[in-house]
C-alpha cells in the first residue's frame, strides 16, 4: 500500500499526471474510487480484495478525462479493460499511465500500454469456479427452462443502467437504448424490454468483455447478468479459440477466419 | 370515468403548409366538437403533439387565440416525432394535449409599444402573440417586428411576412445572414442583433419579445440593454425538453422553476434569477 | 381446427439468396406461402436485433440466408455475418430462445431448388413446434379487438 | 406527407393467375399514406409506365411501389420512369409478387394475403425512404501502372492508345521484366526479346506515357477516380537529360565483379550499369550499394570519363506526387532460387540451376551467347536433368499450388537443349504434365516424340555430387515407383513461381486483399478477374497468380479496357446506396464514439478517421467517416455499430425496421 | 382521526394475511431473492421475508409502476380511436411490510402528482392501496430518517403501523386511518384491546446526523459550489439511486407501436441520466454529471421544499446502499452542512 501511495505521490508531484485513480475506504464495508489530484490525498489510497469496482470505467468519463493525463491503479481485469479501450482508440500512452497491482498488492510499473498488454497476455480470461458451476447447471437445462430462468431473473430489472455505467466497455455517448429512430430496445422495463436490453448488451460485449463482473456487482438488484457475458466468453473460446484484449485492435466480431465454424448453417 | 391528464384530444390536420425546408405548419381542428367548445388558450402557451405509435413532442401553439375554431403549430423536422408528423397527410388524425404553461401578459402591455425580435424557427412561438396583438391592434402603440433567418429560403411564414410588410400599422424588418441572400432580396443582410442595433428602437414604454437560437439571444440581450430596455420588459420563451407538460415528469425543472408551469414565457429579469441550465 | 400456419420471416442478401429465390420463381418450383422475404444488400447488413424484432411482432420462425463462403458480392460480408450468427445463436440458446426456429443457410443465386427446400423444411419444422407462445407471452404484443375490424 | 402510389402488375397472367391483383390493390389502397392503388396488365409496358408517371404528376406522389416482378429485373426501369416524372428514383421500390409469390404458390387466399403483406411492407419502407442523389465523383484521367514487365507494358500501351495518360513505374533501371530474360517462348519458340523490345521502345516513345524507371510507389491516398500517389524516384546518380547513353562509364567502372541480376547471377556487371543491352531507358544507373565511391568515398572514375558530364553523385531520391484516376498493378512474380531446396543441395552446386538461369544460358544475349554450358567449368553437359514442380504443389514447402508455367517451359528447355547439344541426353522428372492451352500439348508431345526428351513421372528425392557428376535420385511412378538414378552433368529446377518480396506490403499500402501466398486477390474469381476489391485498382499478369505471357497480356488488356471504360466518363456516377456516419450540430458533432470497429470490418477500407476540431484547431473528437468513393454499400459496418451511428442509404435502420414491423402487423 | 392502538398476537399475522387474501386483495410484501428483499405479490404468508433492514427498492412501484399504460390507440387509415386509462384495472391492493420511511414517501409522491394538475391515475392507485407498515427494529449506517423528519416508528402515511414488541414478541398495531379501520373490521378478533405500550423502546436507534432546514438554507447559496464537482466525480451516471428512491418520480412518456395498434405509457426516468435534459438539437443544459448530481440534491432539499412544501428525501438510505460507486447521500449532505460558504 505504501508503494502505491508513494508511486501516486511521485506521479502527481512530478506532474507526470494530473490525476491518479485508485481506491479508498468507502462507507459501510465498501471501497470506492478515489481521485488523487494532490499528494496529500494519496494517503487515502488503499488496496485490498474488496477493490473490485472496475476503475477503467472512469478513464472514458468526460469529467475525469478532462482533468488531463491520468494514472490508474489497475488489477488484471482493469488492465484488460484498458487494453481493450486502447484498441478502441479511447485511451493511449499520451493520456494514461497504468499502475499495475498484483493480487498480492504488489505494484507493477509499466512504461507503456504495450508492456501492460504483455503482462495481460500471460493470463487467459477464465471463468471462476462458482460461476462455472452455475453455467454448467444452466447448460444442463432445456432451452425452455433457461428461458424461464432468465425471464424470472431479469424481471426485477428496472433499467437503472448501473450495469452499463459500471462497465468499462460501455462508454458510448449514445447507447443503443437511447437511439429512437427506430426504437430498437423498448424503453419500458417490462419483460421484453429487459430481455432485449440485456441481450443486446451481451452481444455488444462479445469479444470485448474482460470478465471483471463490474456489471453484476453494480446491479442493485443482484441480477446475475454477468452470466450472459461469461457464457459468451466461454463460447468464444470453443467457437473462435477465445480472445484477449489486444492493442492490434482486431476484434473478435469485426474480424473473421474463412474457415470459421459453420455447422449450424444449412 | 374521468380521462387522465395524459389523454390527448384527437385533432384532424386540416391544412399543411410548407414554410421552409423541413418546416411545416399544421392547421388542426378538433375531431370532437365538444372538445373544441371547451377549449381555450392564451398567447404563449404550448401543447404536446403526438403521432400515435411514435410519441409526443412539445411545441407552442402558433396561432392566435383570437382566431377561433382551430389551432396551428409549426415545427421543424428534427426528431422521431416531428419526422412522423411531417409524414402525416391532410385529413390524418393526431393527438394534442394542452394548453400548458404561462402566457405573454398582453393585458399588461396595453398602451405600450411592442418590439418583436425573432430568429429562424423561433418565429412560431411569437407568431401567436403577434397575431394576437395585431387582432387587438387598438390596445397597443407601435409594433415592430425584426425577423431574421440563415437564408431567404429559411424564413418561415412567407405569406404572413408579406402581409405584415404591406400593413402600415406594423413595422417589419426582415434580415438574412450574410451569404443567405438571393439576388432579388430586398430586406436587410446581417445578423439579428446588429440589425436591432442598427434600427435602434426606442426603449421608452416598450416591451421586447425575443425568441431565437441561444446564440442570437445571447447577443441580442446586451443590445437591448444598451438601447435602454429594462430586464423586466424583455420577454423570451424557453425550449426545455419536456414530457408531461404540467410539472410532474421533472424533465424541464430548472432551479425551482418548472418551465412547463412557470414558463415557457420568462422575462430576462426572471431568467437572471435562474441557474444556467436551460 | 385448421392446421397451424406459422409466420416465417426471411432475411436474405440481395445478391445470392434473393436471386436464388428469384430462380425458384422462374423455375416455377412451388413452396409454402408462409414465408415473407426482407431484402438486404448483404448478410453483413442484417442486424441481429431485427431477428428479435420479428419474434417480438409475432414471427414463429426465421430464415437468415446469404451467399456461400467466398461467394459474397462484397467479398467478406457473409464471413462477418457468420461470426455474428455464431455469437447470436449461442446467446439465444443460452437465454432460452428456441434456436430451432431460426434457420441459417447459404443459398446461392443458382440454388432455386435449395431455397424452396429450405422454406419447406423450415415451415414444416416450425409447424411441428407450434406457435412460439413462450416468446409471445413475454412480448405481450397487444391484440387487435375484432370490433374495430 | 406520404403520398404513396401502389401499382400492381398482372404480368400478363403471370401474377394474376394466382394472386387476386384487384383485391391487393383494393386492400392496400386503404392504408394510411397510400394515395393511389391500382392494378394493370403490364406495368413495365409503355402504357403501364405512363400510368405511374401520370399518377406521380397528378397526385403529387412522394413514393411509388411497383408490385410486379423481381427488383433485380425491373428496378432500374421503374426508377427511371419515376425520375422522368420528377420523382426521386430512390423513392421507388418494388414488391416482388412474381418470383417470390405468384410463381411459387398455388392460387388461393393465402397467396393473395402474402401479396398484400409484401406490398404493405414495401409501402412502409418507402414511407421511410429518403430522396438520394447519385454520387458523382470527378475522374482524373491518368492511370498509374505499377510494374514494367510485359503485363505493365501491355496495359500502359492499351490505355495510352485509347487516349489517356499513363504513368508507368518500374522498380528496376529498365522495363522488360522477366520476359526480357527469356530466350525463346513456348509454344512457338520465337525469340522473346524480338517480340518484346519493340513494345518497350513504344512505351518509351509514346506521347501519353510517362515512364519512371528505378521508381517505387511510396504511398497512396484517395479513391477511385481520385487517387493521389506518391512515387519515390530512386536516385540514379546520373542526369538523365544530359546522359547520351554512350556506355563509356560502364566500360571504365573498376568495380566489375558484381553478379548480374539480368543474367540471374550467371554473369557480372559493373557498379554503374545498364542491366542489358536493349534496356529502356538505355541509360545507366549507379548502384549505390556497390559503387566504390559511395561505399568507400573514393573513385569517381565514371565522372572523370563521362563525356557528357552527366554523373551526379549528390543526387537524392525524389518523391513526386501525382493525381491518378486508376491503378493497374502489374508487379509480376518471382521464382524460388536453388537455395530453397535442401534436397538439391541448398544451391551449393553451381551446376544445379533454376529454369530462369537456364533461360539465360540458352539466350543468345546471355553469358554463354546461347551455348548451353555448365556454370562450373563451361563444359557442355552431356546429360541434363530437368526437375519440374521444384517446390510447387508441395504442401510441405508451403506452396501447394501449381506454378502453371513450368511444365511448358521445361518442355521448351529440354527441346532447346536437344536442338543445341546434339546427342545430349535429357530427362524430365514430372508429377503431371499440365499443358492446357492452344498448341501446348502438341508442343510437349513434340519434345517427347520428336526431340527424344525422356519424361519420367516421379519426384526427385535427392541430387548430390559424386565424382564430378550430379547424381539424381528419383523414382519412376509409372514403373511401380522403381528407383531411378541418373548421372547428370547439369540439373535444371523448374522452381516455383511465388509472389514478389514486398507484395504483402504493397497490397496493404493499396488496401488490396491478397491470398495466403501473397498474390493479389481479384474481386471475384470468375466475374471480376482483373478487378480488386478496391474500386479503381486493377490487376494484370503474374502478380495475381503465376501466368504465362499470353495470359498476362490478355489480363493486361482486360485491365486496360476497365481503365479506359472508367476514363470514358468525366464523372463517375455511383449508386448512392452507401454507408454514412451521422453528423450532428455541436456540441455532439456525431454520435460516433470513435471505436473504429467498423474500420476493421469494412472489406473496402472505406472508413476513415475524421478529427473534429474547434476554431483553435484542438481536436474535440475523432469520429468515423465513410469515403463515398470506396464504400460499396454492403452495410457490414452498420450492423457492427453499437451507437447506431452508421447507417446505409437505401437500407436504413428505419427502412428495414419498418419493413419488419409492417410485415407482421397489418 | 385519533390513532387507535391494538395488540396483534404474533401468530395472528398469518391469519390476518389469509383474511386479506380471502377478501381478494392483492398483497405486496417483501420477498427475498439473490440476498435482496423486494416487494412482490405474495400468495402465502411463509414467503414473506422477515429479516431485512430495508428492501432494495422502495414500494413506490405499487402506486407508481415503472411502466404505466395511459392509453391504447387504434389507427384505421387516417382515423384514430383511443381508449384511456382503465381505472377498473386498479384493484384493492395491500402493501404489507412497508417501513415508515417508505410510507412517508407516499405523501411526497402525492404532492408531486397533485401539487397543481391532479394525476388521477396515481390517485386511483393510491386510494386503492392499503398500507400496512412495520416499524424498524434495526437499522444500519445508511439510515437517517430522523435527520429528515421521520423516525423508525413513524405512523405518517400508514393505514396501520405494526411494531414488533421484542425479539419474539407480539405486535402493537396503530390504526391510523379509516382504511386501516376497515382492515380491523375484517378481522376484528385479531386486533385485541391493549394497555398503553411504550413502543419507542422496541424501535431501532437512528441518530440524527444533520439538520435538514440548515441544509435547505445552505443550498440556496450553494449552487456554484465546487463540492458538486468533487462529490460527483465518482458518480457513474446510472439511475439506481432514483429507481430505488421512494420519492423520485421523474418519468418519460413513450409509445409502443405494433402496426395499427399500440399504446402510450410512462416509464421511470432519472435526472442522473445524461440524456435526461438533452434537446433535439443536441444542446444539453445539464451536460456533465456534477450538474445532474446537483440537480438531484437541490431538487430534493431545496426546490421541492420551496415549491411543494415537502422534502424529497425520507432518509431510507436506499440510494446509498444501491450505488455502485458508493455515492453516499448522507455523507455528502453532512459535508454540505459542514462546508463554510
Amino acid at each position: 500500500m505504501d508503494d502505491l501511495r508513494k508511486r501516486a505521490k511521485e506521479l502527481i508531484d512530478t506532474s507526470a499526471v494530473k490525476v491518479v485513480i485508485g481506491y479508498e475506504q468507502g462507507t459501510g464495508n465498501k471501497t470506492r474510487a478515489l481521485f488523487v489530484e494532490n499528494s496529500e490525498v494519496a494517503d487515502k489510497l488503499i488496496f485490498d480484495s474488496r477493490c473490485v469496482q472496475n476503475l477503467a470505467a472512469y478513464v472514458t468519463k468526460q469529467e475525469v478525462k478532462s482533468k488531463g493525463k491520468m494514472a490508474i491503479t489497475a488489477t488484471l481485469p482493469v488492465m484488460r479493460a484498458i487494453i481493450q479501450l486502447a484498441s478502441e482508440f479511447q485511451v493511449n500512452d499520451d493520456n494514461l499511465i497504468v499502475i499495475g497491482i498484483t493480487p498480492e498488492s504488489k505494484i507493477i510499473d509499466f512504461k507503456n500500454l504495450e508492456e501492460v498488454e504483455t503482462y495481460v497476455h500471460q493470463f487467459q480470461i477464465e471463468i471462476d469456479a462458482r460461476n462455472r458451476e452455475i453455467l454448467d447447471k444452466l447448460d444442463k437445462m432445456t432451452p425452455s427452462e433457461r428461458w424461464k430462468f432468465w425471464i424470472d431473473e431479469l424481471s426485477p430489472c428496472f433499467k437503472c443502467y448501473a450495469c452499463r455505467a459500471a462497465c468499462p466497455m460501455c462508454y458510448c455517448s449514445r447507447c443503443t437504448v437511447d437511439f429512437n429512430r427506430p426504437q430498437w430496445i423498448p424503453v419500458s422495463s417490462n419483460e421484453l424490454g429487459n430481455l432485449e436490453w440485456h441481450f443486446m448488451r451481451a452481444m455488444h460485449l462479445t469479444g470485448r468483455c474482460v470478465d471483471c463482473d463490474a456489471c453484476a456487482n453494480a446491479c442493485p438488484l443482484a441480477i446475475p447478468i454477468n452470466l450472459l457475458t461469461k457464457k459468451m466468453i466461454e463460447d468464444a473460446k470453443s467457437d473462435f479459440g477465445g480472445y484477449q484484449p489486444s492493442l492490434k485492435g482486431e476484434n473478435l466480431l469485426s474480424t473473421f477466419k474463412p474457415d470459421d465454424k459453420e455447422n449450424f448453417i444449412q | 370515468m374521468i380521462d387522465s391528464l395524459y389523454m390527448p384530444y384527437l385533432m384532424r390536420i386540416e391544412k399543411i403548409t410548407c414554410e421552409a425546408p423541413g418546416v411545416k405548419t399544421f392547421m388542426l381542428k378538433f375531431v370532437n366538437e365538444e372538445d373544441q367548445n371547451n377549449f381555450a388558450f392564451k398567447a404563449g402557451q404550448f401543447g404536446e403533439y403526438s403521432v400515435f405509435g411514435e410519441g409526443e413532442s412539445t411545441f407552442c401553439i402558433a396561432s392566435s387565440p383570437t382566431r377561433k375554431g382551430y389551432i396551428e403549430c409549426t415545427f421543424r423536422q428534427s426528431g422521431k416525432v416531428t419526422n412522423a408528423l411531417a409524414g402525416c397527410e391532410e385529413g390524418s388524425v393526431i393527438g394534442f394535449r394542452g394548453p400548458y404553461g404561462n402566457i405573454f401578459p398582453l393585458d399588461e402591455w396595453k398602451g405600450k409599444n411592442i418590439l418583436f425580435i425573432a430568429g429562424g424557427i423561433a418565429l412560431p412561438p411569437m407568431r401567436c402573440v403577434i397575431w394576437n396583438a395585431l387582432d387587438t391592434r387598438e390596445n397597443f402603440k407601435d409594433i415592430t417586428i425584426v425577423y431574421g433567418a440563415k437564408s431567404v429560403n429559411d424564413l418561415v411564414y412567407k405569406n404572413e411576412l408579406k402581409e405584415w410588410e404591406i400593413r402600415d400599422d406594423v413595422r417589419l424588418v426582415t434580415t438574412v445572414d450574410p451569404g443567405g441572400e438571393t439576388p432579388d432580396w430586398k430586406g436587410e443582410v446581417g445578423f439579428v442583433p446588429s440589425i436591432v442595433e442598427k434600427i435602434a428602437p426606442s426603449a421608452e414604454n416598450t416591451v421586447a419579445v425575443v425568441c431565437g437560437p441561444p446564440v442570437m439571444i445571447k447577443f441580442t440581450f446586451p443590445v437591448l440593454a444598451k438601447l435602454g430596455f429594462r430586464d423586466e420588459n424583455v420577454f423570451t420563451t424557453l425550449e426545455n425538453r419536456m414530457k408531461c407538460g404540467f410539472g410532474k415528469c421533472g424533465h424541464c425543472n430548472v432551479g425551482k422553476v418548472y418551465v412547463c408551469k412557470d414558463g415557457p414565457v420568462f422575462t430576462q429579469a426572471q431568467l437572471k434569477e435562474l441557474p444556467d441550465e436551460y | 381446427m385448421a392446421e397451424f400456419e406459422p409466420k416465417i420471416v426471411a432475411f436474405v442478401c440481395n445478391w445470392c439468396t434473393y436471386a436464388g429465390a428469384d430462380l425458384t420463381g422462374t423455375s416455377r418450383i412451388k413452396y409454402a406461402s408462409n414465408v415473407r422475404i426482407v431484402r438486404f444488400p448483404c448478410t453483413g447488413r442484417i442486424d441481429y436485433m431485427l431477428l428479435l424484432k420479428a419474434f417480438d411482432e409475432g414471427a414463429d420462425g426465421i430464415i437468415v440466408s446469404g451467399c456461400h463462403p467466398n461467394d459474397c458480392h462484397y467479398t467478406s460480408g457473409n464471413f462477418h455475418a457468420r461470426r455474428r450468427w455464431m455469437a447470436f445463436r449461442s446467446l439465444c440458446d443460452f437465454i432460452g430462445i428456441d434456436t430451432r426456429r431460426i434457420k441459417f443457410s447459404w443459398v446461392s443465386a443458382a440454388e432455386g431448388a435449395k431455397w424452396a427446400d429450405i422454406v419447406n423444411t423450415t415451415v414444416a419444422s416450425v409447424r411441428e413446434l407450434g406457435p412460439y407462445d413462450e416468446y409471445k407471452k413475454v412480448a405481450k404484443k397487444p391484440v387487435k379487438e375484432e370490433s374495430h375490424g | 406527407m406520404a403520398k404513396i402510389g401502389v401499382f400492381i402488375c398482372h404480368c400478363g397472367e403471370n401474377i394474376s393467375a394466382t394472386v387476386d391483383c384487384a383485391k391487393v390493390a383494393e386492400v392496400v389502397g386503404k392504408y394510411d399514406g397510400v394515395a393511389i392503388s391500382l392494378d394493370y396488365k403490364y406495368m413495365c409496358s409503355d402504357p403501364g409506365q405512363n400510368l405511374i408517371k401520370k399518377a406521380i404528376v397528378e397526385k403529387g406522389l412522394t413514393g411509388v411501389v411497383v408490385a410486379s416482378c423481381s427488383p433485380r429485373m425491373h428496378e432500374p426501369t421503374f426508377r427511371k420512369a419515376c425520375a422522368e416524372a420528377g420523382l426521386n428514383p430512390y423513392m421507388c421500390e418494388m414488391a416482388n409478387l412474381r418470383e417470390h409469390c405468384s410463381w411459387v404458390h398455388e392460387k388461393g387466399e393465402a397467396t393473395t394475403q402474402k401479396a398484400i403483406d409484401l406490398v404493405r411492407t414495401i409501402v412502409e419502407k418507402v414511407k421511410h425512404n429518403q430522396s438520394l442523389d447519385a454520387i458523382k465523383v470527378p475522374v482524373t484521367k491518368t492511370a498509374l501502372v505499377i510494374g514494367g514487365g510485359i503485363a505493365g507494358i501491355q496495359a500502359s500501351l492499351d490505355i495510352a492508345n485509347s487516349g489517356h495518360k499513363v504513368i508507368l513505374i518500374e522498380k528496376d533501371p529498365s522495363i522488360g521484366g522477366h520476359m526480357s530474360q527469356l530466350s525463346e517462348t513456348f509454344p512457338t519458340l520465337d525469340c522473346s526479346q524480338c517480340i518484346l523490345t519493340p513494345r518497350m521502345v513504344e512505351v518509351a516513345q509514346h506521347p501519353n506515357i510517362t515512364l519512371y524507371t528505378y521508381a517505387e510507389l511510396e504511398s497512396i491516398d484517395g479513391f477511385i477516380g481520385n487517387f493521389k500517389v506518391k512515387i519515390r524516384k530512386k536516385a540514379k546518380s546520373i542526369d538523365e537529360k544530359i546522359c547520351t547513353g554512350c556506355g563509356l562509364c560502364t566500360t571504365k567502372c573498376p568495380n566489375k565483379k558484381n553478379p548480374s541480376e539480368f543474367n540471374e547471377g550467371l554473369g557480372n556487371r559493373t557498379a554503374i550499369y545498364v542491366p542489358f543491352p536493349q534496356a529502356v531507358p538505355n541509360k545507366p544507373v549507379i548502384d549505390k550499394a556497390l559503387c566504390t565511391y559511395y561505399t568507400k568515398g573514393k573513385c569517381k572514375i565514371c565522372e572523370k570519363f563521362c563525356p557528357a558530364h552527366a554523373i551526379r553523385f549528390d543526387q537524392e531520391d525524389e518523391i513526386i506526387e501525382v493525381p491518378v484516376g486508376a491503378i493497374v498493378l502489374a508487379t509480376g512474380f518471382a521464382v524460388k532460387k536453388t537455395d530453397f531446396f535442401p534436397e538439391y543441395g541448398y544451391g551449393r552446386h553451381p551446376d544445379i540451376i533454376t529454369g530462369l538461369q537456364f533461360e539465360r544460358l540458352a539466350s543468345a544475349s546471355g553469358p554463354t551467347l546461347g551455348e548451353i554450358r555448365r556454370p562450373s567449368d563451361g563444359k557442355i553437359p552431356e546429360t541434363i536433368v530437368f526437375v519440374a514442380c521444384a517446390g510447387s504443389r508441395d504442401e510441405a514447402k508451403g506452396i501447394p499450388y501449381c506454378s502453371k508455367i513450368c511444365c511448358m517451359y521445361t518442355a521448351k528447355h529440354a527441346m532447346l537443349y536437344q536442338h543445341k547439344v546434339h546427342g545430349g541426353k535429357s530427362y524430365v522428372f514430372y508429377m503431371d504434365i499440365r499443358a492446357g492451352g492452344k498448341m501446348y500439348d502438341e508442343f510437349v508431345r513434340r519434345a517427347i516424340e520428336e526431340d527424344g526428351v525422356n519424361y519420367i513421372r516421379g519426384r526427385v528425392s535427392r541430387v548430390y555430387e559424386k565424382n564430378g557428376k550430379l547424381i539424381v535420385k528419383g523414382a519412376d511412378t509409372l514403373l511401380g515407383a522403381m528407383p531411378v538414378e541418373i548421372e547428370a552433368d547439369m540439373v535444371v529446377l523448374a522452381t516455383a513461381g511465388v509472389a514478389n518480396e514486398g507484395a504483402e506490403e504493397l497490397a496493404q499500402k493499396l488496401h488490396v486483399s491478397y491470398d495466403p501466398y501473397h498474390f493479389f486477390a481479384e474481386a471475384h474469381p470468375k466475374l471480376k478477374p482483373v478487378e480488386t476489391n478496391t474500386a479503381g485498382i486493377f490487376l494484370a499478369g503474374a502478380c495475381q497468380a503465376p501466368r504465362d505471357i499470353p495470359e498476362s497480356v490478355a489480363m493486361a488488356s482486360g485491365a486496360a479496357a476497365k481503365v479506359a471504360g472508367l476514363f470514358s466518363q468525366d464523372e463517375l456516377t455511383r449508386e448512392p446506396l452507401i454507408a454514412v456516419v451521422n453528423r450532428q450540430a455541436p456540441p455532439v458533432f456525431s454520435s460516433c464514439v470513435g471505436c473504429f470497429l467498423c474500420m476493421s470490418a469494412c472489406p473496402y477500407h472505406a472508413i476513415e478517421k475524421e478529427e473534429i476540431k474547434n476554431r483553435q484547431g484542438e481536436v474535440l473528437k475523432t469520429v468515423a467517416k465513410v469515403n463515398p468513393g470506396l464504400c460499396q454499400g454492403c452495410g457490414t459496418c452498420v450492423a457492427f455499430c453499437r451507437t447506431k451511428s452508421i447507417d446505409i442509404q437505401g437500407y436504413t435502420h428505419e427502412e428495414v425496421y419498418s419493413e419488419v414491423m409492417a410485415l407482421l402487423n397489418d | 382521526m385519533n390513532i387507535e392502538r391494538r395488540l396483534v398476537r404474533k401468530d395472528s399475522l398469518e391469519k390476518l394475511f389469509d383474511i386479506l387474501r380471502q377478501n381478494k386483495k392483492t398483497v405486496f410484501a417483501p420477498v427475498m431473492k439473490n440476498g435482496k428483499a423486494s416487494f412482490k405479490p405474495v400468495g402465502s404468508f411463509s414467503s414473506i421475508a422477515e429479516d431485512y433492514i430495508q428492501t432494495t427498492q422502495s414500494s413506490k412501484e405499487v402506486i407508481f409502476p415503472r411502466v404505466e399504460k395511459f392509453l391504447d390507440y387504434e389507427k384505421n387509415g387516417k382515423e384514430v380511436s383511443i381508449k384511456g386509462f382503465d381505472y377498473q384495472s386498479v384493484t384493492e391492493t395491500v402493501l404489507w411490510g412497508v417501513r415508515p420511511c417508505d410510507t412517508i414517501g407516499f405523501g411526497t409522491l402525492n404532492s408531486i402528482f397533485n401539487w397543481d394538475f391532479k394525476d388521477e391515475i396515481f390517485n386511483a392507485r393510491l386510494s386503492k392501496t392499503i398500507i400496512l407498515s412495520f416499524s424498524c427494529n434495526k437499522s444500519d449506517d445508511y439510515c437517517f430518517c430522523t435527520s429528515v423528519g421521520g423516525n423508525p416508528g413513524s405512523t405518517a402515511g400508514s393505514d396501520i403501523l405494526f411494531t414488533k414488541l421484542g425479539a419474539d414478541g407480539d405486535y402493537l398495531a396503530e390504526v391510523v386511518t379509516e382504511k386501516g379501520q376497515a382492515i380491523v373490521a375484517l378481522a376484528s378478533e385479531l386486533f385485541e384491546k391493549t394497555e398503553s405500550v411504550e413502543k419507542e423502546k422496541f424501535l431501532a436507534n437512528v441518530p440524527v446526523k444533520f439538520n435538514q432546514e440548515e441544509i435547505r438554507k445552505k443550498l440556496e447559496k450553494f449552487f456554484k459550489s465546487s463540492q458538486w464537482v468533487e462529490q460527483s466525480l465518482k458518480c457513474l451516471g446510472c439511475g439506481a439511486c432514483a429507481f430505488v428512491c421512494p420519492t423520485c418520480a421523474c418519468f418519460d412518456i413513450q409509445d409502443d407501436a405494433h402496426g395499427k395498434i399500440g399504446s402510450r405509457m410512462r416509464c421511470w426516468d432519472s435526472c442522473g441520466y445524461s440524456q435526461f435534459t438533452v434537446h433535439t438539437s443536441g444542446h444539453n443544459p445539464r451536460s456533465v454529471q456534477s450538474q445532474r448530481w446537483r440537480q438531484r440534491i437541490m431538487h430534493k432539499f431545496s426546490y421541492m421544499p420551496e415549491r411543494l412544501s415537502v422534502y424529497g428525501c425520507t432518509g431510507c438510505g436506499r440510494c446509498s446502499r444501491a450505488c455502485p460507486a458508493d455515492m453516499n447521500i448522507l455523507e455528502h449532505l453532512i459535508s454540505i452542512q459542514e462546508v463554510k460558504i
